[in-house]
Order: C-alpha cells, then sequence, then structure tokens
C-alpha cells in the first residue's frame, strides 16, 4: 500500500500559485477571445507574482524539506525565491510595455510568422500580440523558484530545464531584427543542452558515488567516503559545467554576449537577472549542502574559475560598442565576483552573495530597461554611439543609466558597492585573500568601461540627428524606477536587507 | 633614485636629538557645541539640492543662496575653532557618530565624523577660501546663463570636500574623494562647448581614476588585515600587522594621493584642467582639491611611519615633482598653465615634507594652509587679468596691465610675495621650515628644496613682469579696465592673506603646536647653522628673481615664443613630454592587452587548436579564422572548460 | 555482471554525443548527438540502480526521458523557424552574432 | 525479453555477457554512423539502432519497464518526431563532410578523447572493487518492477511528477507559439474557390482548364494552335512563350497577324486577372483589407504607424481590349 507523502501546500504555495497560473494562462490561450487575452493574461501574471511573494513572506521563517525531501524551504530558498519574484516582476513590466515600438510590445506579433513575409505585415497591421509569452514566462519563473529550493538532483535537473525551455522559446521572440533573435534562440538552445546533459551525467555520476541523489545523502557518503572518491570528482566536475553554464561563468560563458544581444531587451533583462539568481542559488545550495564536504576538491576549481570569470568579463567588455554586448560582459564579471562569494563557504559568504544577487538582479532589469529607450525607427539602438550626449539630451535616462553603471562598479553610496564589499569581505575572511586582491583589481579594470560609458553621456556632444529617446508607459518606468530606488536606498541603508539576508543564511540540511 | 632612497633609508634611522611628540589617535565623544558640527556639511548640500533641482525658477537668487551656504559653514567654522581653542589638548578631537553602516555580517562601518585639530585647519580653509571664491564667482560668472548650476556645482564640492577632510574612517573619506572628483569633472567640463574642455574634463576623469583604484586597494586591504577601516582601529592595529602589507597600504594610498594631488606621473590632467572657469581652477586645482593627496598622507601618518619604504616614495615624488613642476612653471607661456605648473611644484614640496616622516608632516600642512591663500590669490588675479583682456591667457600679449588694474597688479604682488619667500611673507615661514627639515633628514632633498625655491622666484617674477611691467603687447580689440569690487574685494582679503598669513601661524596661533597631537613631531638637527641656510636661500631667490627681471622686465618680450632655445626649454614648453610618457608607458600596454585578450578570447582557442592540428600555415588561413559566432566553437569551449575543470581537480588533488 | 562496464561503455556512448555536437553542422544531427548523451547518462543511471540494489536509477531515467522528449519538441521547433526562414538546417549558418 | 531478464536474474552470467557484448558494439556503431554517415536519415536510423540496443541492455539491467518506454518514447516518438522534421526540412538533405572551421574536427577529437579516457579512468578507479547489490530485491519489493518505480513515483518523487506536467505544458506551448500559423480571414475552401472563379467568368475570365495544344489539330507539337471545334485555332492552348512565333499556314497574312497580335495582349492580361484571383490571401500582393474587409477590427487598425497600403485597382479587366 502505497502512503502518500504529507504535502506541505502552505509551504509550497509560493511556487505552486505560480505554476497554476502559468497553466491557467494556456487555458486563457484556448479559450478567450483574441482581444481578452492580454489583459487577462497580465492580471493572471501580475496577480500570481504578488501572491507569490505574499506567500514567501507568510511563510518566512519556515526550515523544513517537504514533500518528501524533495525540495528545501528555508532560509537561503526562500529569499532568492523573493528575489527571483521581484526580479520576474520588474521584467513582467518591460515586457508589457506597448508604447516604445509604434507597432506594439518589444515581441514579434506571431512568432511563427516568417520574418519579412506578408503573414508578419498582416499580423502587424492587425496589431496582433503574442500572448503566450505570459504563460511561458510564469512557467519560467515557476522554474527559477524551484532551481533554488531543489533538494535532490532529480528535481534540480527538472527545474533547470523548466526555467530553460521557455527562454529558449522567448529568446527567439524578437520584434525586431528577428533573424538574430532566432539565431540567439539557436545558440542558447544548442549550448544549454549540451550543458545540460554534462550536468545530467554528473548527476548520473553522483548518484553512482553515493546511491542516492538527496543532497543530504550525498553529504553523508562524502563524509563516509570509501573508495569512489574518483566518481565524486567527476560528477561534481560535470555537475559544475551545466551550473556554471547557467551562470555564464568562463569558459562557459561564450553564448551570453550573442544571446543577450539577440533577445528582446526585456527578455535579456529577464535572463540576466533571473537565470543568474537561481542559478547561483542552486549552486549555493549544492556546495553548501551536497558537497560541502569536499570543499578541500572543489574550491580551488571555483576560484580558479572565478578569477578568470571576472578578468576576462571585465578586459573583453572594454572593447565592446553596443551597450547590451557590454552589459553581457558585465554580468560575466559579476559571476565572477559571486563566485568568489560562493567560495566563501560560510554564513557571511551565503549572506553577502545573496545580498549581492539581489541588488545585481533589480539593477540589471532597470539597466536593460533603459536600453530599451533610445530607438531609431527600426529599433533599439544600442551601439555606444547612439547615446553621445544623453546627460543634456535626456537627463533623467542618463542619470538613472549612470547610477546603475556606479552601482556595477562598486562606486560607494551605490548597492553593488555593498553587495562586492561583503562579498569580497567574506570571501577574504574565508583565505582567498590573493583572489580579492585580483577582484578589486577587476573591478577597477571594468569601471573603466562603465565609465566610459559615462564619459560619452556626459562629455561627448549629442547627435543632432538619430536616435531619440522613446517617452514609455508607466510600466517601464517602474520597472526603471524600482531598479534604481533598490539601487540608492540599498547603497545608502542596506542594514535591514543584510540583517534579512544574514537571518536567512542558514541552509536546511 | 636608488642612492637617494638609501640615503634616506640610513639617515631615518638616526637618534632624534630631541624627544619625539607621539601622535595621539584617540578621540572624545561630540557634546556642546560640536554635537553641531555635521551642519558644515549640510548646508552645502542642502545649497546644491535646491539649486540642481530648483533649476532655472533659481536663476534670480541662486548665486546668493549658494554663496551663503557657503558662508555660514564659515562662521560655524569658526566658532568650533574658538570652542576647540578653549579645550585642553586632549579633548580637542571629538568624534560624531552618525549610523552604524553594517557591511558584512562581522563587519560595521562607524559612519561617524571627526572634527580634530587636522580637519579644523582644512574646514577653515575649504569654507574661507571657498567663501571668497564663491562672492568672485558672483562677478565672474555674471554672464553665463547657467550661473546657477556652476553655484549647485560649487556647493556640491564644497560639501564633499569637508566629507572628505571630516570622514572618520577611509570609506567615508573615499565617498568624499569621489565626491570632489565629481564636482571637479563637472566644473572642467562646465563649458562643455568647448572642445577643449570636454577633453580635459575626459583626461582628468581618467587619470584620477587610476589614483582612486589605488585608494579602493588600500582600503580592500586594510579591511582585510585589520578588520576595520576606522582611523583610531586601524592606525592602533597597524603596529601588529605585517611589514609588508603595510608598506602595500601605504604605497597603494599614495598612487590615490598623486592621482588627485597631481604629482608624477600623474600629473598631465592638471594643466589641461585649467580649461575650466578660472574660480574652478583657484578652488579646486590650487586651494583645496588638489592637496587632498597632502591630506590623506599626513592623515595616514601612523600607517606611513611604520613603512619606511612608502615614506621614502613619497619623498622620491615629491622632489621630483617639485623640481619638474617649477620647470614646467618657467616655460609656459599661459599664466594660467604656468600656475598652475607652479601648484605643481608647490605640492611637491608639501609632499617632501610628508615625506620626512614626523619631522615634516606639519610642514606640509602648514604650506598646504599658505599655498592655499596665496595661490587662490594669484589665481583669482589671473583671472581678473583674463577677464579683462577677452579670455586671452598667453603673457606674451599682457605687459604694462599695472597702468589699468592697480587692484590687481596689488593682489597679484601680494601673491607673488607670498609664494617666493621674501621675507616676513607666507613662504618664507612654511617653506623655510621644510627646507630646514628636509636639509635635517636628507642633504639631498633640502638642496633640491633650495634649488626649488630659486626656480620658483624666477617663474614667479617673470609672470609678473611678463603681465604687468614691461611694455604693452595687447590685441588691438581689448581694453581692459578694473573688475568690480565683487571680485577685487575677495583678491584683497586673499592678499592679506598671502601676506600675513605666515606671520599669524608662528607667532599668534602656533599651527605647529596645534597640530602636533594629530601628526607628532620628530625634530630634526641641522648640518649647517641655521641662519646659514637662511642667507642661503635668500640668496638663491634673489638669484632667480634677478636673472627673471632682466630677461622679462628690461629687455622686450617677443610676440611669438623665441625659436632657437636650448632643449630644456622645448622640453619645458611641452610640459616635459609628459603627454607623450604617458601615451607610451599606460595608454599603450593598455590598448595592447586588451587587444591581445579579445584577439585571444575570439580566436585564440582556435589558434591553438590549429596550430596543433595543422602546423605553422599562412596568414591567409588564419584571416578565415577571424570569423566566428559558431556554437560549434563555443561548444569545443565548454568542452576545453570540462578537461579544465578536470586538471584542477587533479592538480590541486594528487599534486 | 560488473556495473563497471555498463559506466565505461555509458561514457563511451557520452562522448561519441559530445563529439557529435562538436563535429556535426546540421542541427538535426546535433540535437539527436544530445538525445545520445542524454540516453548515455539514463545508462549509467540503471547501471547505477543495479549496482546500489535500488530503484532510484530508474526512477530518474524515466523523467530524464520525460524531459528529453519535451526538449526535443521545443529544439525542432525552434530548427523550424530558422528553417523556414533561411532555409538552412546549419547550425554554422546563423553566425551573425559575433565579436 | 524474457531471456535477457533471466540472464540479469543470474548476474554475471554468460548470458549477460554476451547480450552486453552485442549491444555494446551495436550502440557505438550506431554512435559513430550517426556522426559519420553524410545523410541525415541514415544517421536517424542508426540511432534508432543505438536506441534499442540500450532498451535491451535496461532489460539486462532489471529495469524492464524502462526499456519499454524506451522503444516507445524513444524510437516510437522522439526518433519519429526527428524523422518527421526531417522529411519537412528534405528527406534527401545531405552534409558536407568537409569542416569549416578551421581545427575545431582534429581539436574536437583530442578533448573529447580527453574526455572518455576522464570518464574511463574515474570509473575504473572507483567501480573496480565495488560490490553490486543486485537490483532483484528491490524490484520484488513491492511486487515487482512497475511496481516499485509507481511506489517511488508517488512517494519520494511525486514533487518531480507533478511539475514535469508544467514543464511539458511550456514546451508543448512553445512549440505551437513557434510552429503554429495561424491563419487570418476566411479559409479558402473548395466552394469559395468556386464562387470566386464564376464572378470571374462574369468579367469575361475563362473558368475551366485551357485547351492543350494540338487538339485537333494536324499535328500535336507544343508550338500548334488547338482547333475550336467550328475549326479555328485558338492561341489560348499554346504556352504564352510560344505564341505568335510558330504559326505558319495560318498567320502568313500580316492583317491576320496584326489581329492576332491584339488579341494575344487581351488574353495575356486576362491570364494576370485569372492569377490575381487565384491567389489572393495566400500571399500575394493584393490587399488584406479589399479580400477580407469584414476582419479588420476598426479599434485597432487605424492607429498604427504601418498603414495599409491604398486598394488596388480592379479596373484590370480582360475585356477592355
Amino acid at each position: 500500500m502505497i502512503e502518500f507523502p504529507e504535502i506541505q501546500w502552505l509551504q509550497l504555495a509560493p511556487v505552486i500559485i505560480v505554476l497554476i497560473a502559468g497553466s491557467i494562462g494556456v487555458l486563457v490561450e484556448s479559450f478567450a477571445p483574441r482581444t481578452a487575452r492580454r489583459p487577462i493574461q497580465l492580471w493572471l501574471t501580475f496577480g500570481a507574482l504578488i501572491a507569490s511573494f505574499a506567500f514567501i513572506v507568510i511563510v518566512a521563517g519556515s526550515f523544513e524539506l517537504v514533500v518528501g525531501g524533495s525540495m528545501a524551504v528555508d532560509g537561503p530558498g526562500l529569499f532568492l525565491q523573493g528575489t527571483i519574484v521581484l526580479v520576474a516582476l520588474l521584467s513582467a513590466f518591460l515586457m508589457m510595455e506597448k508604447n516604445l515600438d509604434v507597432a506594439g510590445d518589444a515581441f514579434a506579433p506571431r512568432a511563427s510568422a516568417m520574418p519579412g513575409s506578408e503573414d508578419e505585415r498582416q499580423f502587424t497591421a492587425l496589431r496582433y500580440l503574442q500572448t503566450e509569452i505570459w504563460p511561458l514566462f510564469l512557467i519560467s519563473v515557476g522554474g527559477m523558484m524551484l532551481f533554488v529550493a531543489a533538494n535532490d538532483l532529480l528535481l534540480l535537473f527538472i527545474a533547470l530545464e523548466m526555467l530553460s525551455l521557455p527562454l529558449y522559446i522567448l529568446a527567439g521572440m524578437a520584434r525586431r531584427r528577428r533573424l538574430l533573435s532566432q539565431e540567439a534562440a539557436m545558440k542558447y538552445f544548442l549550448l544549454g543542452a549540451f550543458s545540460s546533459a554534462f550536468f545530467l551525467y554528473g548527476a548520473a555520476l553522483l548518484y553512482g558515488f553515493a546511491g542516492t541523489i538527496t543532497f543530504g545523502g550525498i553529504q553523508e557518503a562524502i563524509t563516509g567516503q570509501g573508495s569512489m572518491t574518483p566518481l565524486l570528482i567527476a560528477g561534481m566536475g560535470m555537475l559544475f559545467v551545466g551550473l556554471l553554464f547557467k551562470v555564464a561563468a568562463v569558459p562557459f560563458h561564450n553564448w551570453a554576449p550573442d544571446v543577450y544581444q539577440g533577445s528582446p531587451t526585456p527578455i535579456t533583462a529577464f535572463m540576466a537577472a533571473g537565470v543568474k539568481v537561481a542559478a547561483f542559488g542552486a549552486i549555493l545550495r549544492v556546495t553548501y549542502v551536497a558537497i560541502g564536504g569536499a570543499a578541500w576538491d572543489w574550491r580551488p576549481v571555483l576560484w580558479i574559475i572565478a578569477g578568470l570569470t571576472f578578468f576576462v568579463g571585465a578586459i573583453v567588455g572594454l572593447a565592446q560598442t553596443d551597450l547590451k554586448r557590454m552589459l553581457a560582459y558585465s554580468s560575466i564579471a559579476h559571476a565572477g565576483f559571486l563566485l568568489l562569494g560562493v567560495t566563501a563557504l560560510s554564513t557571511e559568504g551565503l549572506a553577502a552573495t545573496m545580498f549581492y544577487l539581489l541588488t545585481y538582479g533589480l539593477s540589471t532589469v532597470g539597466a536593460f530597461g533603459l536600453l530599451t529607450l533610445v530607438r531609431t525607427e527600426t529599433g533599439e539602438a544600442t551601439s555606444l554611439d547612439s547615446w553621445r550626449g544623453l546627460g543634456r539630451t535626456n537627463p533623467w535616462v542618463a542619470a538613472a543609466f549612470a547610477l546603475f553603471l556606479f552601482s556595477f562598479a562598486g562606486i560607494p553610496l551605490t548597492a553593488g558597492f555593498i553587495g562586492k564589499f561583503a562579498v569580497f569581505s567574506a570571501a577574504a575572511a574565508s583565505g582567498a585573500g590573493w583572489l580579492v586582491v585580483l577582484a578589486v583589481i577587476a573591478s577597477a579594470i571594468a569601471a573603466f568601461f562603465y565609465l566610459r560609458v559615462v564619459v560619452v553621456m556626459y562629455f561627448s556632444e549629442p547627435t543632432g540627428s538619430g536616435p531619440k529617446v522613446v517617452v514609455p508607459s508607466w510600466s517601464t518606468k517602474m520597472a526603471v524606477g524600482g531598479g534604481v530606488a533598490v539601487t540608492l536606498v540599498l547603497g545608502i541603508f542596506p542594514q535591514p536587507v543584510l540583517d534579512l539576508a544574514q537571518q536567512a543564511s542558514i541552509f536546511v540540511q | 633614485m636608488i642612492s637617494l632612497a638609501s640615503t634616506i633609508l640610513s639617515t631615518s634611522d638616526e637618534e632624534p636629538a630631541v624627544e619625539p611628540i607621539t601622535a595621539v589617535v584617540s578621540a572624545a565623544e561630540a557634546g556642546g557645541l560640536f554635537e553641531w558640527f555635521w551642519l558644515l556639511i549640510a548646508f552645502p548640500v542642502f545649497g546644491m539640492l535646491v539649486l540642481l533641482i530648483g533649476g532655472r525658477r533659481t536663476n534670480a537668487w541662486g548665486h546668493l543662496l549658494g554663496t551663503a551656504v557657503v558662508l555660514v559653514p564659515f562662521g560655524i567654522g569658526v566658532a568650533l575653532l574658538i570652542d576647540m581653542m578653549g579645550r585642553a589638548e586632549d579633548q580637542r578631537s571629538v568624534v560624531l557618530h552618525m549610523w552604524d553602516w553594517t557591511i558584512a555580517g562581522n563587519f560595521t562601518a562607524d559612519m561617524a565624523l571627526r572634527l580634530d585639530p587636522l580637519s579644523m585647519v582644512f574646514v577653515l580653509l575649504i569654507t574661507g577660501v571657498g567663501s571668497l571664491i564663491h562672492i568672485y564667482s558672483i562677478g565672474y560668472m555674471s554672464h553665463d546663463p547657467d550661473r546657477r548650476k556652476f553655484f549647485g556645482f560649487l556647493n556640491l564640492f564644497i560639501a564633499a570636500m569637508l566629507l572628505l577632510v571630516l570622514a572618520n574612517n577611509y570609506l567615508l573619506l573615499y565617498v568624499g574623494w569621489e565626491g570632489v572628483g565629481l564636482a571637479s569633472y563637472l566644473l572642467v567640463g562646465f563649458w562643455q562647448y568647448k572642445n577643449s574642455a570636454a577633453v580635459a574634463a575626459k583626461k582628468a576623469f581618467v587619470m584620477n581614476r587610476v589614483g582612486d583604484v589605488g585608494l579602493s586597494l588600500g582600503i580592500m586591504l586594510m579591511f582585510v588585515t585589520f578588520g576595520s577601516v576606522a582611523f583610531e582601529e586601524v592606525f592602533a592595529a597597524a603596529g601588529e600587522a605585517d611589514g609588508t602589507v603595510v608598506t602595500l597600504i601605504g604605497l597603494a594610498l599614495l598612487l590615490a594621493a598623486t592621482g588627485k594631488s597631481a604629482q608624477y606621473p600623474l600629473q598631465a590632467w592638471l594643466l589641461d584642467a585649467m580649461e575650466g572657469p578660472t574660480p574652478v581652477s583657484a578652488l579646486i586645482h590650487a586651494a583645496t582639491m588638489v592637496t587632498a593627496g597632502v591630506y590623506l598622507i599626513v592623515r595616514s601618518n601612523a600607517l606611513f611611519d611604520l613603512a619606511p619604504i612608502a615614506l621614502n616614495v613619497v619623498l622620491v615624488v615629491g622632489v621630483v615633482t617639485m623640481v619638474a613642476g617649477a620647470v614646467i612653471g618657467c616655460a609656459n607661456d599661459d599664466l594660467k598653465k604656468s600656475l598652475a605648473g607652479s601648484t605643481m611644484s608647490q605640492i611637491g614640496y608639501m609632499f617632501t615634507a610628508a615625506g620626512l616622516g614626523p619631522a615634516g608632516y606639519v610642514f606640509a600642512i602648514f604650506h598646504l594652509l599658505m599655498h592655499g591663500m596665496f595661490k587662490a590669490d594669484l589665481f583669482l588675479s589671473a583671472g581678473s587679468v583674463m577677464h579683462n583682456m577677452n579670455d586671452q591667457l598667453n603673457m606674451r600679449r599682457f605687459g604694462a596691465l599695472r597702468t589699468v588694474m592697480i587692484v590687481t597688479t596689488g593682489t597679484f604682488f601680494a601673491g607673488f610675495l607670498g609664494i617666493t619667500g621674501v621675507p616676513p611673507f607666507d613662504s618664507f615661514f612654511s617653506k623655510d621650515d621644510i627646507i630646514k627639515s628636509a636639509l635635517s633628514q636628507n642633504w639631498l632633498a633640502g638642496i633640491a628644496t633650495i634649488f626649488a625655491a630659486g626656480l620658483t622666484a624666477f617663474y614667479m617674477t617673470r609672470q609678473l613682469s611678463m603681465t604687468f611691467f614691461g611694455k604693452k603687447r595687447w590685441t588691438q580689440d581689448v581694453k581692459p579696465k578694473e573688475s568690480p569690487p565683487v571680485m577685487t574685494v575677495p583678491m584683497i582679503f586673499l592678499s592679506a592673506g598671502a601676506l600675513f598669513g605666515g606671520l599669524t601661524m608662528v607667532y599668534l596661533f602656533n599651527l605647529q603646536e596645534w597640530l602636533t597631537p594629530i601628526t607628532g613631531f620628530t625634530p630634526g638637527e641641522l648640518p649647517i647653522p641655521d641662519w646659514a641656510v637662511e642667507v642661503i636661500t635668500i640668496a638663491t631667490l634673489a638669484i632667480g628673481v634677478t636673472l627673471a627681471w632682466r630677461q622679462y622686465a628690461t629687455r622686450d618680450v617677443p610676440e611669438t615664443p623665441p625659436v632657437n632655445v636650448t632643449p630644456l626649454t622645448v622640453a619645458a614648453r611641452k610640459s616635459l613630454y609628459a603627454d607623450a610618457i604617458n601615451e607610451g608607458l599606460f595608454m599603450r600596454p593598455g590598448q595592447h592587452l586588451t587587444r591581445f585578450l579579445v584577439w585571444f578570447d575570439n580566436r585564440g582557442v582556435d589558434g591553438i587548436v590549429r596550430g596543433t592540428a595543422s602546423g605553422v600555415s599562412g596568414l591567409s588561413n588564419r584571416l578565415k579564422l577571424l570569423q566566428n559566432g559558431y556554437a560549434r566553437s563555443y561548444a569545443l569551449t565548454m568542452v576545453v572548460g570540462v578537461l579544465v575543470i578536470a586538471a584542477i581537480f587533479i592538480v590541486s588533488r594528487w599534486v | 555482471m560488473d556495473p563497471s562496464a555498463y559506466v565505461i561503455l555509458s561514457g563511451i556512448l557520452f562522448s561519441i554525443g559530445a563529439l557529435g555536437v562538436l563535429l556535426r553542422r546540421n542541427a538535426i544531427v546535433v540535437f539527436m548527438s544530445v538525445e545520445l548523451m542524454l540516453n548515455s547518462a539514463n545508462l549509467a543511471f540503471v547501471a547505477f540502480a543495479r549496482m546500489h540494489g535500488n530503484l532510484d536509477g530508474q526512477v530518474i531515467a524515466f523523467f530524464v526521458m520525460i524531459v528529453a522528449a519535451a526538449e526535443v519538441v521545443v529544439g525542432l521547433a525552434i530548427l523550424m523557424t530558422i528553417f523556414r526562414t533561411r532555409r538552412s538546417a546549419s547550425v554554422d549558418e546563423p553566425s551573425l552574432l559575433r565579436n | 525479453m524474457t531471456l535477457v531478464m533471466q540472464a540479469a536474474e543470474s548476474s554475471g552470467s554468460t548470458g549477460e555477457q554476451v547480450t552486453f557484448w552485442i549491444c555494446a558494439f551495436l550502440i557505438v556503431t550506431g554512435g559513430l554512423g550517426l556522426i559519420l554517415s553524410r545523410k541525415t536519415v541514415h544517421s536517424a536510423l542508426f540511432v534508432a539502432q543505438t536506441m534499442i540496443s540500450l532498451a535491451v541492455l535496461y532489460a539486462a539491467n532489471g529495469a524492464p519497464f524502462l526499456a519499454l518506454v524506451q522503444v516507445i518514447v524513444y524510437t516510437g516518438a522522439v526518433m519519429m518526431l526527428f524523422l518527421f522534421v526531417l522529411m519537412l526540412v528534405g528527406v534527401d538533405s545531405s552534409d558536407s563532410l568537409i569542416e569549416t572551421l578551421k581545427g575545431q574536427r582534429v581539436a574536437a577529437i583530442l578533448m573529447v578523447l580527453g574526455v572518455v579516457v576522464l570518464i574511463v579512468a574515474s570509473v575504473g578507479g572507483a567501480l573496480s572493487n565495488s560490490t553490486s547489490l543486485g537490483i532483484a530485491e528491490a524490484n520484488e519489493e513491492f511486487g515487482g518492477n512497475v511496481e516499485g518505480l509507481a511506489h517511488l513515483m508517488f512517494t519520494t518523487y511525486l514533487l518531480p511528477l507533478q511539475v514535469v506536467a508544467a514543464l511539458l505544458i511550456s514546451a508543448a506551448l512553445g512549440a505551437l507559439v513557434l510552429a503554429h500559423r495561424e491563419r487570418i480571414g476566411e479559409r479558402l475552401d473548395q466552394t469559395t474557390l468556386a464562387n470566386r472563379r464564376v464572378a470571374a467568368f462574369g468579367d469575361g475570365v475563362h473558368p475551366g482548364g485551357l485547351p492543350n495544344p494540338g487538339v485537333l489539330a494536324s499535328s500535336n507539337a507544343i508550338g500548334t494552335p488547338a482547333l475550336l471545334p467550328d475549326g479555328t485555332p485558338t492561341e489560348l492552348s499554346v504556352p504564352v512563350p510560344l505564341r505568335g512565333k510558330k504559326a505558319p499556314e495560318i498567320l502568313n497574312d500580316p492583317e491576320l497577324i496584326k489581329a492576332e497580335q491584339a488579341e494575344i495582349e487581351s488574353i495575356s492580361e486576362s491570364e494576370s486577372a485569372i492569377r490575381d484571383a487565384g491567389l489572393a490571401g495566400i500571399g500575394g500582393h493584393t490587399d488584406l483589407s479589399d479580400v477580407y474587409p469584414d476582419q479588420l477590427d476598426p479599434d485597432e487598425a487605424g492607429t498604427g504607424e504601418t498603414e495599409l497600403p491604398p486598394a488596388p485597382d480592379d479596373d484590370a479587366k480582360p475585356g477592355d481590349a
């Protein structure tokens, strides 16, 4: 007789709400009349995200494994789930923007219509919008929330695919420059599937090593390890490939600039922020809970990868002239700094990394949001030249972008500074002082390319004709404003959130 | 330089003749009037916010508000000074806690302000000179449509500078440090429509960033080593720390200081920064911001005392800049740029003094204070000239201005007396102290200071005579007249400072005694008698003045620079080839590194692979490799990554 | 029989799959290679399940099949959109995005 | 299957050995075949071979359920999907096996060899003296392999089972979004097309098929016009490029030639009218508002920058000339 495990509905509610809303969204697509779909989807999406956040607040303080131990509901999980929901909210504000493009939102009217075809022209003329993006988006958010809470390798793998598959699709749905967008989807899918094969094989080897796939079980097997250590090492290495791919760590970073550039910008924002938060959540849980006992083995790996990552990100970023690509390299560099926090393997390191993720995630969405504003007739103008003299022509846009760049560069009184400081000091305390010195140098290098943009915006003559800043609707303003607010407030009064991260920094075993 | 450094090392080990006074670092809690010293910062911040947010609505009265919010802190500063003077020596340092800034679990940066005799001196300098320059700017900028914005930026600068000197830890200091940098860029680039101004702002921006990297590195190292960045805790813990680390911190701070104070090798931006409005040059690039580096070093004296190597580097940097700046000052025909060279040289004096360790910290600050007054005076006078000569700055087009600009001539002459060190004016005291101190510690540095004093006399006499004496060499269209009182009155005040500041500080106030609790003081022993030093110095001055006077006042000055000149003059005119050196030394290698890494990331992997595959093939094949963006290449990189990870595992476990 | 034989076979299969991804340009072949890699992981799971004497490995293999099926669907859909636009199934063809 | 199962039960038997080596051979050759085949369809068949061999090995390892699922899902569904797409893309599409990325091939082989060495070494090192517990006991615990799996799926792995549903939904939805071509406007069924053709007949466009060249004529060469029942030749039956070139006996008279040429002009115009009518709405150059005026939502249609172009001129009446 099967005894069903107890299902902790309350603790599961944040995830379930999002996933169910996504499923309902699919039904809406099937049954609601076409004109009613968008409002229904918007209500559904925002309602689900807000309700999910509310439930996260309600269950805050939970500390248990639920539904037979597959999933952990604990401080880090909930903190990062909250972060993901906030990132998703801001991204959703960007996705619903309809005022920027003369033809509608940032997505192709029908992704199935061939670029440049008569069909596409007709769909555009009819002002069709692809409302299926919303259920896809929600399922991806749900996957991310599971990814940071998964407590065994199977759920981890499923969550990985769940967050990725919708993103592969969404990446290929840009309204403008569709060939680039489709190419981005193709590359992202191909390399993503390749990396998840490595991930899965690593999981198989870890299962072979431990005889179980729960994180706790693997940890136990490590403490009592016998002759099977080679399996553990190989398993960890291949697992890392999958996880490091998602955070775009060097040498698994190649996809990021291409995919970020090709995807519709709201999706790039969601990808750059959300996937990074989720993947780092998973990396943290895996390293702390499952293979913490083998830290002696994997720490050097992460140290070297972190060093490579922030140096390549910072140095190659210098040569970029496209802002989207530049932000991609910036995100690579940030992945390096975050990995440094992971290697700390301490409560401080955990809290610092989570705080960093929160600030980085929200300001990244804001920064990409600003990229959608500067446009020409044919879409966004993301080359650095298009932003010349913006400080004079559009002081607010320039100021907000400068603030984000300052935060990315880690200049004091911005949230980025606090995050970097916290991560660096935690890493230094764990004995990676030399790497912290390198990281400071790398962030100084990175500061050059951030500040170059500031210089271009403020000290260059605006180009007379060419790209213009389009006035967005309230929703983009919300997204950018949210990013600005977080960057400023957490830069000056980080205390409460730091305390929260500190309190939340214990994993349930 | 090695011989110089070793000389310094050998002398600094000698036993001091008199018992040294060590620095006191502990501070009392704020109380009474002292609880309110945060208002010093609050006023200019308020002014800035009103002016920048208010926009055009504040056009009518913005400049008045901007001036008032600096004048009031000056009043507060004077009141605080009187209060402080009434206190016992160990009660003069106060700390005001604002809020705790927890940055990582175990680390709390106490966001606190600190007022002690050292910062008191700076507060008065900043607000005092600042007020006068604000008043002067009312007249100087009266025709500019964006005058209120200018005042907003000036207020931002004053607030950031006050924060810099009032911070109680390096982190808050860093905030102020970035703030003055920001204000400086904004003000240098204020006339953005001038391309040269925009370029200059960019240059200042980039070179300052190099220095700022030093500061952030130093702060990070401090935190890693001492677990804190507060002055008192760092200084207390520095004694137990590893000497190498302290030396590294010292060098990092020095890098920051050279960037901000335009010392070699990061000096090049200062001359270009003269593109900014003249009040900016006077306030930021002469009196206050550029001296922040000196403040940083003197403030960190407890660290530098433990790092003799770093201190020696400070000395070397100081001596080099002191002489080089003076040479640039001698050759430049642009009045403001010549003054900028002089500023570099004078700050070089301060660095030299600071590099002497406890024997010189006090004199570095003393000279800094004097310099703040006479250099501001000189710049404002230069601005007055420029204002009336249709914004020309070429001294070869001046001459005989004493006939039409009597007040300006007087104030410039007062500045001249102040800077050259004619007894009994400002530099006579401060420079004399530095020369003596240098001679007592290191005869080479001492001789350099005397030589630089002679150069100072030469270039100042050159400026004075080319501008105000000799024959008229004006262009057709200028009709110079005296500036309005709103400009001349501040100049007169500053002249008074330039003339009598030294006397006051020595006989009435006794700055040396006032500062020693903070900086410590170790008197040195002179190798030759006191009077002999003074006689030699004054003789050198006299030679400098005479040479310049004969060259530029008694003979005709050609209107175009002579071509057949010595190589030294050519070098000096080109700012000692600073730009070329910078380009060769920093920019080129940086670009090459970047290009190489980009190339490596894109094509290097393929390139290596190809090499193993088919050996060395022709360049034509290589060109095909330049295309990438192929998913399969990316996948290959990932597999390489797998092997890299495996290699690290194997190496770290079994090797 | 010794489980290591099965796992080594799976390792070889995995590598063949990886090689296919690296060498073939036709996107369909590349996808099939990825499927091969996933299948090799399944073989390892099944062999390890037998070694450890529990069914967890088999359940995971089952789930992997589901996920792989979903992945194939998405991948082929993306491939079809690209094919419709460019009339080519080569993964090298789309290389507009690069430095 | 039963044989294989029995082989598995008696662990270490020669039966399993034989099974393993045969399947291993098939698996590896299948994999290599995938890589080395020029034709994509051959690759697919090789993959199917590998998949089925794998199913056998699953069975040998005491996983009969998985073996069946492997056959049904992979060879049955996934491979069919692959083949289906293959047919769409072009079944005889073959890859040139020349490597375009310099050094990619050698590097890939070297790197992958490295990976093989690593896996084999670590697995060999770890499992060299391990003991296998055997799956038989676990299979029997709940009365069978399927029951055992079901038990795990509905207890320990309940949550993965539930969320995998969302994954499938998103995959299906995603594929629909990319692949489903939505129809705008009315469906072009036979009735509509016939009605349209008849309506065009009213304007003088011939509704039916055109007569073939040479019908009832003396020669069936492609340039010879057909004869109408009354015996007059009709140029309509001759392919357009050939018209007017080959009609030696009939069209010698210049008067007749002139008349004939006038007719030809009117005919080619009427033909283009036919083409327009037939292709409207399928992707020709006809405007949408003209063909489906009722589909335009007045609220949404008129507001955009992408204004619809003006209606085309309907004046191209065939009979005008």
